[in-house]
């Protein structure tokens, strides 16, 4: 608890952009020195595997935390269809930019290029957030959730359907490619080919320090995520310190006082909405389909909860806070137990097969099964860890690391006007 | 701002030990916002008091107060000699105080034998013999008692409601604006009812809003205005008042 | 005993109602044979009255006697299930209460309703209608920016001013939600205000305002009739009723008992029985 | 009056009538084109064909049949979900887990149990690995058993997390409190992976067969599992009707002030609608693998927003609604295979989810509430 505020505290002081800056950095160095400590000759190659890794993780959960932050931390909209709205995303854009004719096996669609795709994706996540939104928007919040996360299993459950896998609609062959999923241009490789091009002096670079082509390249497409992220975080602040984002705070407050002071609220909330269904359509696509790939099995459910509890730990309401919360989140919580799992010595043993022989192994007082055998699942438990956080946080500081921050909906400065003259102005 | 508000003075306030229930200047309201003012109330035993006033003078809360469900500021609650002014009302009803909320009284998807019981929750048995006495007391409750509370009529719900505050056979029954919502023909007979319960013994504060006929009934009335005590005396007197009936409309 | 009756059903037609309505020549507000009912309850049985502009009217009446859901039905809130709200001149009934107030009619509310996660400037600058960063692609864009952020400097003054009127500036940055009740209140009035309404409906403006404040509340509406604001007014405290309103409104069963001065209303028998609760 | 309310009572219709007719008009259609399938007929107007085709009845009525069953198990589970939806004001997102919870703790006893005399390493048994599977007519006993400790065991388990977990929030908003069920519904669903691992399993089989007709025919485990959720639909009618708590739980969803005021203890009506809700979830949950006879860590999450359906389709608080909203929900289904590709029968049970939940909020049971 004091350990929590402690941290926050010393958070407060820093501006956002240095606080962010500085929990990125903490996070690759981090990382990078898990990865000197146990790489051996590979170390600079591990760092480099790491924080690519780790940097597209975070410019993804970064851009969903945010477009979660617009519609629940701002307006009160409860979605928990993001799944789904990433899918909508990321099938249109596949859809969109894969090869009109894809050879053996594959599946065609329309060869647009990818920034096509990309805007077409986010196109039809908002045209389908808007659908969703029409009706539900009148309903409570609770109701609002399970119609949205409803709508996600519908989404998922059709694209995952034999009988769109391949269509033919006016002449013109596309599908969804079923359960197998579909190939599309890859976003990765657009990186790719821009490092190994005009940036190859940066490869041999770095691959004289010892790290690998691939990793640089990951390396970059986290960045361009970030970068991504970065540019949603712009346009959502000033969205949101506007007048627009007054009403939605109010509607979060309360809908009758707003509409009562002459706001159409519903169009508010279905812009509101709207917008973040777009992001999170952008977010589907470059994040889970960054290898230029998708199937159905990566829109489940349970990444919907995943971006909430990011948005819980950064807390609600703060756009800074999301992203503090999707580092958080997606760096400290899912990627690094798992790498410390792979890595952390289990003094020689090999991990038992399972839970019962290594629970067994302690009436012979031997703890060092059990141990093995919890560092080999660590990837399991972290799960376990992020709800037990998701708890810890909702009973003792629901409003996250950032959310109780008082940041005012406005684009200009709240000071007194005519303060210097002495406040001459009215008395 | 009102110069003429005179508190009734301290002197002729009875011992507290005398009165069955005996509120000295109680201060209460919800969460930050303090809605009575020093409060002095007495019940004796048997007796039928009646408070009233201009709306929001505070006489519901009065009531709530007694039973526990305000914000406690200062003052006592003396009841049958305990203080039980930072008591809840689950503790309360061990008292032998019953209840009869203003609005939604009755557990509407509750038969009406159920409500009853529940009223009787912390005995261990249901007391038939209570039940009989109450289906005596308002026979339409016998003849529905199958029927879901949430069909029956206003008045008929109201009379469950006090069945229900009756089960533990109070020595104290508080009754918020009973003939809320009535038509006014079930007015007096709801009126009579109480007086039929305060004439088996059982002592009644009631708030009304309905201030002639209930000051016309009752032993002793109590006139509340902005959260303090404007006047009291019998019923008659403070209705033949002419100063109390211009406090209801200001000037 | 039989089951409840519905209200008034042997009760004479809306336009039998003796009102001194007509003497008011200018009205803002007419609201002809309203009727709300909720089920088979009737709240509101064939009201009618009207608001002469830049007046001070006084709706009043004992509990239960359907005073709210008249509010709720002009502002708004409610759908009438019958009769008609003009609002200077044009047929308003069951416009939502953005529209309503779009066109100059707003309404605080009884139990203030602070957006309390919001600061006290929040609250007031969001009142403005039509501000030009409501929309949401001039306030991100780039050149159409700095045109909001013109339009919002403008919004920063007059909130600063009405918080300033209202004396509740000291206030300013904090969230509304650590306020006080009677500041609530102030912070209510000064939100409505910032809509730039033609008419405001204040419902209980006073409950829970400590006598200082209920003062500067009273002052600041008699500031407003000045500048030609129209009031009406629910409130149960029957000193400022009588005090302060020419006009006053007394409503009993659903339907509009008796109009008239404070005179002629105190000296009504029938609304004194009103109030003990006798049968009118 | 007049003009104003045509239009406003004019607009009304146009909004809220529509949407009912459609699913009227929908519905209509569905049954005529059954109709016409089982008659093995088939309507063609212009060329398509507009309903119709073949159908048998004893297709019919084994998908049927299945549905029944699974609904009766999604109605079990619905109900400790509607309860603590009512009386604890909050949409319960660990509720499907604690459904696998109450799975996996059964069916570990009886397993085990089962197969004490088999060589297996104990270890291995833990995970269903090697042994006899179990059947409700060759091992009636052992499966009973098995039932019993899932139905005690969830209760466990979920009393612990009410004190751990949601005791401290009593007063907090119905947002806060789903926002915590979802942090206990992972750490419940990866605390078993972490214990038994990713893999399914399979743990039951079926024996003996029953045929009823038309080629129709049902298994012992799938009695079972109709005998048991009837029994334990009936126990739970009694329990609300009959006993004292029972009736303060209904008090309490009903009315939760008013229940405090007339003296209920609330605080253990919470806590009896936990157990009931538990031993309930847990039971069903025993019941489903024992139907379908395989287990996995997650199965119980799958399900949830089926046993969501059965509890918003049959009307939030109404614990009958929830029997039936699961039968419902379980017909459904298993029935829209006749009219859609089996990839997206589970789509048409949300889709009817949302439609209800935009026509009627209430339930298609709902007004009824608790009883």
């Amino acid at each position: 608890m004091t350990g929590f505020e402690d941290v926050r505290d010393r958070l407060e002081e820093l501006p956002d952009a240095a606080l962010v800056v500085s929990f990125l950095v903490g996070i690759w160095l981090l990382l990078t020195a898990l990865a000197f400590s146990v790489g051996g000759a590979q170390s600079a190659n591990l760092a480099a595997g790491f924080v690519g890794s780790v940097t597209v993780l975070v410019g993804a959960y970064a851009i969903l935390t945010l477009a979660l932050n617009l519609q629940w931390g701002y307006t009160g909209l409860f979605n928990i269809g993001i799944a789904g709205f990433m899918a909508v995303g990321a099938y249109t854009t596949a859809i969109l930019t894969a090869p009109v004719d894809p050879g053996a096996g594959g599946v065609p669609g329309f060869g647009l290029p990818l920034w096509v795709g990309l805007l077409g994706g986010m196109v039809m996540a908002a045209i389908v957030g808007a659908i969703a939104a029409l009706p539900a928007l009148r309903l409570r919040a609770d109701y609002l959730a399970i119609v949205t996360v409803a709508l996600s299993e519908i989404i998922r459950l059709f694209v995952n359907w034999g009988g769109v896998a391949e269509v033919q609609v006016f002449g013109k062959r596309f599908g969804t490619g079923g359960a197998t999923g579909i190939s599309f241009e890859s976003p990765d490789e657009i990186v790719a080919t821009l490092v190994n091009g005009p940036g190859q002096p940066l490869v041999t670079a770095a691959e004289s320090v010892g790290i690998s082509g691939p990793n640089v390249v990951n390396m970059a497409y986290g960045l361009s995520l970030l970068g991504i992220a970065a540019g949603s975080y712009w346009v959502l602040s000033r969205l949101v310190n506007s007048p627009f984002g007054r009403v939605l705070k109010a509607i979060r407050e309360d809908e009758t006082v707003t509409q009562s002071l002459g706001k159409d609220t519903r169009l508010f909330k279905i812009k509101a909405f709207m917008i973040g269904c777009a992001l999170m359509g952008l977010a589907g696509a470059l994040f889970r389909g960054s290898a230029g790939y998708i199937s159905p099995a990566q829109f489940r459910p349970v990444i919907t909860f995943y971006v909430f509890a990011a948005l819980i730990i950064g807390g609600s309401g703060s756009n800074t806070g999301s992203i503090l919360g999707a580092a958080t989140f997606s760096a400290l919580l899912f990627y690094l137990p798992a790498r410390l799992g792979e890595y952390v010595p289990t003094f020689g043993q090999s991990a038992p097969g399972n839970v019962f022989e290594a629970v067994a192994a302690l009436g012979s007082l031997d703890p060092t099964p059990l141990v093995a055998y919890t560092v080999s699942n660590v990837s399991t438990l972290r799960f376990v860890l992020i709800g037990v956080v998701l708890v810890y946080i909702i009973q003792n500081q629901p409003a996250g690391l950032l959310g109780h921050r008082n940041e005012p909906a406005t684009s200009v400065d709240l000071t007194r006007p005519h303060a210097a003259d002495g406040g001459e102005a009215d008395e | 701002m009102n110069q003429q508000a005179q508190r009734s003075a301290d002197a002729t306030l009875p011992d507290p030990a005398e009165s069955l229930l005996a509120v000295r200047d109680l201060d209460a309201g919800y969460g930050d916002l303090q809605v009575l003012d020093g409060v002095d109330m007495d019940v004796a035993d048997g007796e039928y008091v009646v408070i009233v006033g201009p709306n929001g003078a505070g006489k519901s809360t009065v009531m709530k107060s007694v039973f526990g469900l305000t914000t406690y500021m200062g003052g006592t609650v003396v009841f049958d000699g305990e203080d039980i002014s930072k008591r809840r009302p689950d503790e309360i009803i061990h008292e032998g105080i019953g209840y009869v909320p203003q609005n939604d009284n009755v557990f509407g998807s509750l038969t009406v034998r159920e409500n009853l019981e529940m009223g009787a929750y912390i005995l261990d048995e249901v007391p038939e013999d209570q039940i009989r006495t109450i289906y005596d007391r308002f026979p339409i409750l016998e003849e529905r008692s199958t029927q879901k509370a949430g069909t029956l009529s206003g008045g008929q719900q109201q009379m469950l409601a006090m069945g229900r505050a009756l089960m533990l056979d109070p020595d104290l029954l508080l009754l918020d604006e009973p003939s809320a919502g009535l038509a006014p023909d079930l007015v007096a007979e709801m009126f009579d009812r109480i007086d039929g319960i305060n004439d088996d013994g059982t002592a009644v504060l009631m708030v009304e809003q309905n201030a002639k006929e209930a000051l016309r009934r009752c032993d002793r009335g109590y006139v509340l205005v902005q959260g303090q005590n404007r006047y009291q005396d019998d019923g008659d007197v403070l209705l033949a008042d002419q100063q109390v009936r211009q406090d209801f409309l200001g000037g | 005993m039989s089951d409840a009756e519905p209200v008034g059903t042997e009760r004479t037609p809306e336009s039998e109602v003796p009102t001194t309505s007509d003497a008011i020549d200018s009205p803002l507000l007419e609201v002809q044979g309203l009727r709300k009912e909720f089920g088979g309850v009737t709240a509101v049985d064939g009201t009618s009255f009207k608001v002469g502009t830049g007046a001070l009217t006084g709706l009043i009446g004992p509990n239960g006697a359907g005073k709210s859901t008249t509010f709720n039905c002009i502002t708004g809130i409610h759908e009438p299930t019958g009769g008609t709200v003009r609002f200077d001149g044009h047929d308003v009934t069951g416009l939502a209460p953005y529209t309503l107030a779009k066109r100059g009619l707003v309404r605080t509310f009884q139990i203030a309703r602070e957006l309390s996660e919001m600061t006290v400037l929040e609250n007031v600058m969001l009142a403005p209608p039509a501000q030009m960063g409501e929309s949401a692609l001039r306030s991100v864009l780039p050149g159409l920016r700095e045109q909001v952020q013109r339009d919002e400097a403008d919004v920063v003054e007059e909130a600063w001013e009405t918080l300033e009127f209202f004396e509740i500036d000291h206030l300013a940055h904090e969230n509304a939600g650590n306020l006080s009740g009677g500041q609530r209140k102030l912070l209510e009035m000064a939100r409505v205000l910032m809509t730039d309404p033609e008419m405001v409906l204040l419902d209980e403006p006073l409950a829970g305002v400590n006598p200082t404040l209920e003062e500067k509340l009273l002052d600041r509406i008699d500031e407003l009739r000045q500048d030609g604001l129209t009031f009406l007014l629910v409130e149960h405290d029957m000193d400022v009723i009588m005090n302060h309103c020419e006009h006053i409104i007394v409503m009993h069963q659903g339907r509009v008992l008796a109009e008239g001065d404070a005179d002629t209303i105190q000296s009504d028998e029938r609304v004194l029985e009103a109030y003990l609760g006798g049968d009118v | 009056m007049g003009i104003a309310e045509t239009v406003s009572d004019g607009r009304r219709l146009a909004i809220e009538r529509p949407d009912a007719g459609a699913v009227a008009a929908v519905l209509l259609y569905l049954v005529a084109d059954l109709t016409t399938k089982l008659l093995g007929t088939t309507v063609y107007a212009l060329g398509f064909r507009v309903m119709g085709g073949s159908l048998t009845v004893g297709s019919l009525a084994s998908m049927a049949v299945d549905g029944l069953l699974v609904g009766l198990a999604v109605g079990l589970a619905g109900i400790g979900l509607s309860m603590t939806y009512s009386i604890l004001d909050f949409a319960n997102f660990a509720h499907g887990d604690t459904v696998t919870v109450g799975a996996f703790l059964g069916w570990v006893a009886a397993y085990v149990t089962a197969n004490l005399a088999v060589s297996a390493p104990l270890t291995d048994l833990f995970l269903f690995n090697g042994g006899a599977q179990l059947s409700a007519s060759a091992s009636w006993a052992l499966v009973l058993f098995g039932l019993v400790v899932a139905a005690l065991g969830t209760v466990a388990v979920v009393l612990v997390v009410d004190r751990l977990v949601y005791r401290p929030m009593r007063d907090s908003g119905s947002i806060s409190l789903l926002i915590a069920s979802i942090g206990v519904a992972l750490a419940l669903r990866y605390l078993i992976a972490f214990v038994f691992s990713t893999q399914t399993s399979g743990v039951a089989t079926s024996g003996a067969r029953l045929q009823l007709f038309a080629g129709v025919a049902i298994t012992d485990n799938e009695i079972a599992l109709l005998v048991v959720s009837v029994v334990l639909m009936l126990g739970v009618h009694l329990l609300l009707q009959r006993t004292k708590l029972g009736k303060a739980m209904r008090a309490m969803a009903d009315n939760e002030d008013l229940a405090r005021v007339t003296g209920i203890p609330t605080e253990r009506v919470v806590r009896l609608t936990w157990v009931l809700g538990g031993a309930l979830a847990g039971t069903s949950g025993y019941l489903l693998v024992l139907e379908s006879g395989t287990i996995s860590f997650n199965f119980g999450w799958i399900l949830l927003l089926l046993i969501f359906a059965a509890v918003i389709v049959g009307g939030i608080g109404s614990i009958y609604g929830a029997m039936a909203g699961g039968v419902l929900i379980g017909l459904v289904d298993s029935l829209a295979l006749i009219w859609l590709p089996s990839g997206l029968t589970r789509a048409a049970a949300f889709a009817v989810l949302i439609v209800v939940l935009l026509l009627r909020p209430s339930g298609i049971f709902g007004g009824v509430s608790t009883a």
